[in-house]
């Protein structure tokens, strides 16, 4: 018997594990993306917890969602991604401050 | 310790390591496939959580095309990796504690007995007979047909913004125009030229 | 239903908007000749109306009401409404009589100017502003029109916009009066928050109830509720109707055209503040702290402005100065409690002021834009037309029998006298000696403009002539009222029941009825023939007239002495020059200590045209704190997860154990 | 469990808009770059066309479809043809823009459509999922066309920080979601509000996952401390992109506003109340004075963005109808008064030249005295100064709250509102005192021009309708 709060308390850990990852990395823009990716993973496992103990399979269905809108976001992200390298020559973190202020 | 337990806390484990690789490694090629594992265990343990369908499509669907195209994106770039991990020591206490902090904030509340056991028991399975794929099939063709074709569009964003933004027409390009070869005609390529015959030289 | 006379109250202010409009649209299109006579044609509509109106109001016509509702939020309707009673109907009249002369004037004034149609449209407008301000019955309506004569009052200052100087009084204008709207909205807004209404009449009728209600703004401070009202609201009229500490524009605003000069910062605009303060009496008559406050503020104008004014070379600063004293003179009789007497100066004024800036101007047309009177003198001989009106002016400025500001100042003197409140024995003591420097300053530009030896060059002399028809006309149309009005009107408005309800006097600080008791009782002569008679007994009269006689000594007689003076009192001099440094003062204290803080990050370039004045004191801080947060701002997305990150943090820290 | 087809109706202008969209996505294939503009008239007849088809089903009842997913009540109407107009305002403003930078590509409009869809499907949800969907839908829309200057360094950059950072609020936004669902046990936000009036405000989860909805929110409307994105995508992107990112995407933000905290958690008002108050006051604080340091008028206008959404918070914040329906207004206002304020920065580009410093807009009183007009009316409206409509937009709100008695806050919201009141005043110095830096004529095509005389003037104008306007805002709220 596992409690629904161990399911919970797992997706809060990603979920800090990939905000983390967004603020530490500072060097590749890839692993941001990847950061992302862990962040609907965390959501992911909450909604599909929730929806074993309610016995409600809508949350099944947001998930199904999500990652489809998780993957058009990926190709997206790649895209802006390929354009920033074209243009930069380098997808570091740290070169990406010419705006500010 | 039951079995369902002991599969939860394995896999668990295995999903949080690798999650904090892939922030934590400094090979993006490496990071990428950690990203893989932690897809893997977390399918896992949906199917755990009877989302047998997802936890599938999760496989398939990321393992097998998103991450790809993320490994295809990494190694297409070419990035310096000498340079990819610098200065991250010194940030990791502050996002540690912040981590921590947040986890521990999140824990207490999620772990306060509301989810608990007494308070939401582990429902008894599904009967026989039950497919979790042929229930999500149902629902998203009739009550959800609205979201479903927003996502569709979504998708097609996708689609316009990834080639609007990427493609571009190389000028400096070498390649064949076939029906450009076919067209041609005698007069593009040959001309004749009218010139005096050679004469002795006069010595 | 609208009525006949509703009609008239509406067509009143629309007679200047859509001549303003169109001849700010389509003036261009229109052509000069048009534009003036449109403008002309609509204001005169507007005396016209007004005068119809003073009429009815004379015989009993009241209005109270809203006109039209534009919508409403939240219960609270946003609308235009009027109220008209005899102190509005007389403020009407004054604004435009005044501006009717103005725009005549400006016919031949502004004659070879590129913005001649611009001009005329700014000044219908502002004369709908300034009706829309005197017309309204609720607050709200009354911040438009403030808003709104201040706006055109900005944008006519900078008229000539491609004179540095005029950019600098423009701005300065601006940034000060923002002060003073700052503590007027302010007082709106407490207003509101208390009274729940900004209708003039429901809040006049709670106010009594609310006489004990007190705020605690610095907490441990209990401050009486209408005291913080009337302070913020007077804090308003201060920076409107320059007083001090907030009169450092005004000088300067006499960049702008001179017909502006006469229009907007001698007889209409800078009254408004008195005009409020008026309207407001049934507020201030029950806060005595306040009363005391103004009172104080008044006379400090009225004397200390009344002293740089005997300095001044500059025949418009000079006037400009005589008007800020002035408007201290209204300022002491309204913290008097005597309103009417106020308002009585208040109209006086307006044409004798607009009498002598356009007597300036007249000069200035016929020296070439020569301001300086150490340049002029003698030109009495050339301008006759001028310079009688001028003496007109100058003699109902110094307050001497008939002319109209004798009979208007002397009730504020005397009701000063007769005031109880603890602040009157200085004030009594600061407008009497104005009365003296007045006299004095005035016949000074008298006779160094008109009288003596001609001390401008060869050049100008041989050109100078009568100013044409278009100037001396409003000139002779002005000085009719600044000798008459003062006699015929008195009696009925100040000791009179003129106002009627519009002004509301608690009885014991009823100083006027008290003045007229004294008169009445003492001969057998009517209350007119006894306040002159009064006159004749030592007292302000005479002082005005010692003036005159000394400016006629100083200036015509030994013309040598003043240079000695100023030489051996040069102290003093260069205090009265130098204004008493509130603009000095201003740009130390203010400017020059913030920018020694903020030098290192600083740039020179666009500022410096802002910099110098207070206002803008407070702006650098404001501009320091924002160059150092906008680093902020770093430019690394990580620094903004992180923010986000904290944010969401905070929040929920904050949240979760609080409703646990 | 028998299926019923769902009553497509209601769904009509989304339907319409997509098709159109994806009719010029083919036929855009097919084009010439010298026949180009068709695509244009075609995406700006679609928005005219959705905005007809609107209009004549604009009824005053509620009516729910798709398994109550898609709602169409007054404030979907209204805020629905508010979006058409600005977007159809955005594609006329932008056209000679984009015609000199080479944006000017089918796609252009494609995307832009698709955005419009997504801000419908928004401005319609009552599903946490539909709301998710079209949200996504939007925001993808918004990066891509932030990253279609390709070779802008600044344009790529910008948008890689939009993404991140906006993907990252999307998670958080789900997160809270996530809990949401698992409080209530349904995604339906009516089936939300009747469990959360039973739970009520002790319930930890509850508001465990309001914090997460409430920054996810906070981050599309702009609010700080996540604000951060506003000022480099508004600054980095084009600044057509910018005018459409500026305006109507703010409506839909507004829009899942109201859906989430008053359709839903209405119940935890005293919670998000005090919410807001913090992230209004820091915006509004934060915004004015920050854009007063500013010399980059994008930049500035980005951050005056930042404090109109905190006056747009402080009508919410009010708990009460009045409040909400003065932040729809205020929202409306700010819309139009940004469409204008970034049209005059587009009307003073020219091909190979940003008009984006704050010193490209001096004297341009001397340059083009009607231009300079329109601008001081936007500048003043946004300053909220009497006679404009901005002022009565801040009156209202300022005036909800002081009826919750929260009169400290109306206090500061003035007093902030004084200092904002310092940048924009300096515009209009700058257009009338200072020399112009240039004698380039200031040219538009007259379609914009009028167009933007129009905008401008509109925010006076409108003033004899604004009681119907208000009242309008009134009726979409108590519609809810």
């Amino acid at each position: 018997m596992i409690p629904l709060s161990y399911f919970l308390i797992l997706g809060a850990i990603l979920f800090a594990l990939s905000v983390m990852g967004i603020f530490l990395n500072r060097k590749n823009v890839v692993i941001l993306l990847m950061s992302i990716e862990l962040m609907l993973l965390a959501v992911n496992m909450n909604f599909i917890a929730f929806s074993h103990y309610l016995q409600d399979i809508s949350g099944q269905i947001m998930v199904f969602f999500i990652l489809t809108v998780a993957a058009a976001e990926s190709a997206i992200g790649l895209a802006i991604l390929i354009t920033l390298f074209r243009r930069r020559q380098t997808i570091n973190v740290d070169d990406l401050d010419t705006l500010k202020g | 310790m039951t079995f369902e337990l002991l599969t939860f806390f394995f896999f668990s484990a295995v999903l949080v390591f690798a999650s904090a690789m892939v922030i934590t490694i400094r090979n993006p090629v490496k990071a990428a496939l950690f990203l893989v594992l932690a897809f893997f265990s977390a399918a896992c343990l949906w199917v755990l959580l009877e989302a047998e369908f997802l936890g599938i499509v999760l496989i398939l669907v990321y393992v097998g095309a998103v991450m790809v195209l993320f490994l295809f994106v990494v190694m297409m770039l070419d990035v310096n990796l000498a340079r990819m991990r610098e200065g991250f020591g010194e940030y990791l206490p502050m996002g540690a504690i912040v981590a921590i902090l947040m986890v521990a904030e999140m824990a207490i509340v999620l772990g306060s007995g509301e989810f608990s056991l007494a308070n939401m028991p582990q429902p008894a399975g599904h009967p026989e007979g039950y497919s979790n794929t042929k229930e999500l099939g149902r629902l998203i063709y009739t009550v959800y047909v609205y979201p479903f074709e927003i996502a569709a569009l979504i998708l097609l964003v996708a689609i316009v913004a990834a080639i609007a933004l990427t493609l571009r027409k190389r000028p400096n390009t070498k390649h064949q125009n076939t029906a450009q070869q076919i067209q041609v005609k005698r007069s593009d390529r040959v001309r004749l030229v009218k010139m005096p015959s050679e004469k002795k030289p006069e010595n | 239903m609208i009525t006949n006379m509703q009609m008239v109250y509406i067509a009143t202010p629309l007679s200047c908007l859509i001549p303003a409009i169109v001849a700010g649209l389509f003036g261009w299109k229109i052509g000069r000749a048009m534009t003036h006579t449109i403008t002309i044609a609509g204001v005169a509509l507007a005396s016209l109306l007004s005068l119809i109106i003073l009429n009815d109001v004379y015989s009993g016509g009241f209005f109270n009401g809203v006109v039209y509702v534009w919508g409403s939020s939240g219960g609270f309707p946003f609308e235009i409404g009027f109220l008209i009673d005899k102190l509005s109907a007389m403020m009407m009249v004054v604004v435009t009589l005044v501006s009717l002369m103005v725009h005549i004037y400006t016919i031949g004034y502004m004659h070879d100017d590129p913005g001649y149609q611009r001009f005329f449209s700014y000044i219908s407008l502002f004369t709908f502003a300034m009706l829309m301000l005197v017309m309204s019955n609720n607050f709200l309506q009354l911040f438009f029109g403030w808003e709104a004569v201040g706006l055109v009052s900005y944008l006519l200052i900078g008229f000539w916009y491609d004179r540095e100087t005029a950019i600098f009084a423009n701005l300065k204008a601006f940034l000060v009066n923002r002060v003073g709207d700052l503590g007027f909205l302010l007082g709106i807004a407490a207003v509101f928050m208390y009274f729940g209404t900004l209708d003039y009449s429901a809040v006049f009728a709670t106010a009594a109830s609310k006489q004990n209600i007190t705020m605690e703004i610095i907490p441990g401070q209990e401050w009486a509720l209408l005291t913080v009202i009337c302070i913020l609201l007077f804090i308003g009229a201060m920076g409107k109707s320059a007083q001090v500490p907030l009169h450092v524009w005004l000088p300067d605003s006499m960049e702008g055209p001179t017909p502006i000069s006469a229009l907007i910062h001698a007889a209409t605009m800078v009254t408004a503040g008195i005009f409020m303060v008026a309207r407001m009496s049934p507020l201030f008559e029950l806060s005595e702290t306040a009363l005391n406050v103004v009172m104080v503020i008044g006379s400090l104008t009225a004397l200390l402005m009344a002293l740089v004014a005997i300095v001044q070379n500059d025949i418009k600063r000079v006037v400009a100065y005589s008007t800020l004293s002035q408007l201290g003179y209204m300022t002491v009789a309204l913290g008097a409690s005597a309103y009417s007497a106020a308002i009585f100066h208040l109209g006086t004024h307006a044409f004798f002021k607009a009498l002598l800036f356009l007597a300036a101007g007249s000069v200035i047309i016929a020296m070439h834009h020569e301001q300086d009177m150490r340049k002029m003198g003698g030109l009495k001989n050339w301008m006759p037309w001028t310079y009688i009106t001028a003496v007109v002016g100058s003699l109902a400025l110094a307050g001497i029998p008939p002319f109209s500001g004798f009979f208007s100042k002397d009730a504020i003197i005397e009701a000063v006298h007769a005031s109880q409140l603890p602040a009157a024995g200085f004030a009594y003591i600061a407008v009497t000696a104005g009365v003296f420097i007045t006299a004095f300053y005035a016949f000074r530009l008298l006779f160094m403009t008109f009288h003596g030896k001609p001390r401008m060059d060869e050049h100008t002399l041989r050109h100078v002539k009568e100013s044409p028809m278009t100037v001396t006309l409003p000139l002779m149309l002005l000085a009719i009222p600044s000798l008459g009005i003062g006699a015929i009107y008195m009696e009925p408005m100040i000791f009179g029941d003129f106002f009627g309800n519009s002004i509301f006097v608690l009885p014991e600080h009823n100083v006027l009825e008290l003045v007229g008791q004294s008169f009445e009782g003492k001969t057998g002569l009517s209350l007119l023939g006894s306040f002159i008679y009064h006159a004749l007994h030592p007292g302000p009269l005479w002082l005005a007239v010692a003036g005159i006689v000394l400016a006629w000594f100083l200036y015509i007689e030994r013309p040598e002495i003043p240079a000695l003076i100023k030489q051996r009192l040069e102290w003093i001099y260069n205090i009265l020059d130098k204004k008493y440094g509130f603009d000095e003062f201003n740009q130390f204290v203010f400017a020059q200590g913030a920018r020694k803080v903020g030098n290192q990050l600083w740039q020179k370039g666009e500022v410096k045209v802002i910099d110098g004045f207070f206002v803008n004191g407070s702006a650098r801080v404001v501009s320091l704190v924002s160059k150092v947060i906008r680093h902020v701002q770093s430019g690394y997305v990580y620094h903004y997860a992180f923010a986000m990150i904290i944010g969401l943090f905070l929040l929920l820290t904050f949240f979760l154990p609080v409703k646990q | 469990m028998n299926f019923v087809a769902p009553d497509i109706s209601p769904v009509i202008p989304e339907i319409f808009v997509l098709s159109m969209a994806c009719l010029i996505l083919v036929a855009d294939l097919y084009l010439s770059d010298r026949f180009r503009i068709v695509s244009f008239l075609l995406a700006v007849g679609t928005l005219l066309g959705a905005a007809f088809l609107t209009l004549s089903d604009m009824g005053a009842e509620r009516v729910y479809t798709f398994s109550n997913m898609f709602v169409d009540d007054t404030l979907s109407d209204v805020l629905k043809l508010a979006i058409y107009a600005l977007v159809f305002v955005v594609f006329v403003y932008s056209r000679r823009y984009t015609q000199d930078r080479g944006l000017f590509r089918g796609e252009y409009f494609v995307i832009g459509l698709f955005g419009t869809v997504g801000m419908m499907v928004m401005v319609s949800a009552s599903h946490l999922l539909t709301l998710y969907l079209g949200l996504e839908l939007l925001a993808l829309s918004l990066y891509t066309m932030v990253a279609f200057q390709r070779d802008s360094a600044t344009a790529t950059e910008a948008a890689m920080k939009y993404f991140v950072l906006g993907a990252m609020a999307s998670g958080m936004l789900l997160y809270g979601m996530s809990m949401l669902y698992g409080v209530t046990g349904s995604l339906e936000i009516a089936v939300i509000k009747a469990r959360v009036a039973e739970l009520g405000v002790d319930n930890l989860i509850l508001v465990f996952g309001l914090v997460f909805v409430v920054v996810g929110l906070a981050f599309k409307l702009g609010a700080v401390p996540f604000h951060m994105w506003v000022p480099d995508v508004y600054h980095g992107a084009a600044t057509s992109t910018t005018l459409y990112i500026s305006t109507a995407p703010k409506l839909a933000g507004f829009a899942i506003l109201i859906r989430l905290l008053i359709g839903g958690l209405e119940d935890l008002s005293a919670v998000w109340q005090d919410m807001l108050i913090i992230l209004a006051v820091l915006s509004i604080g934060i915004g004015n004075l920050i854009a007063i340091a500013q010399t980059n008028i994008k930049r500035m206008l980005a951050y005056s963005t930042i404090a109109h959404m905190g006056f747009l918070l402080l009508g919410i914040l009010s708990a009460t109808p009045n409040g909400y329906s003065s932040a729809l207004f205020y929202a409306l206002v700010y819309a139009f008064m940004s469409l204008g304020g970034f049209g005059m920065i587009l009307m003073l580009s020219r091909k190979g030249f940003e008009a984006e410093n704050l010193d490209d807009f001096k004297g341009l009183n001397q340059r083009s005295p009607w231009h300079a007009f329109l601008m001081l009316i936007l500048m003043f409206s946004m300053a909220g100064i009497p006679p404009t409509v901005g002022f009565y937009a801040k009156f209202g709100v300022i005036q909800s709250l002081i009826d919750v008695g929260l009169v400290w806050l109306a206090v500061v919201a003035v007093l902030f509102a004084v200092i904002g009141a310092f940048y924009y005043l300096r515009i209009i110095k700058l257009m009338y005192f200072d020399d112009p830096e240039t004698d380039a004529p200031v040219q538009a095509t007259v379609d914009m021009q009028v167009l933007l005389s129009v905008n401008a003037w509109a925010l006076i104008l409108v003033m004899p309708w604004l009681g119907s306007i208000i009242d309008l805002c009134r009726r979409a709220i108590a519609g809810l």
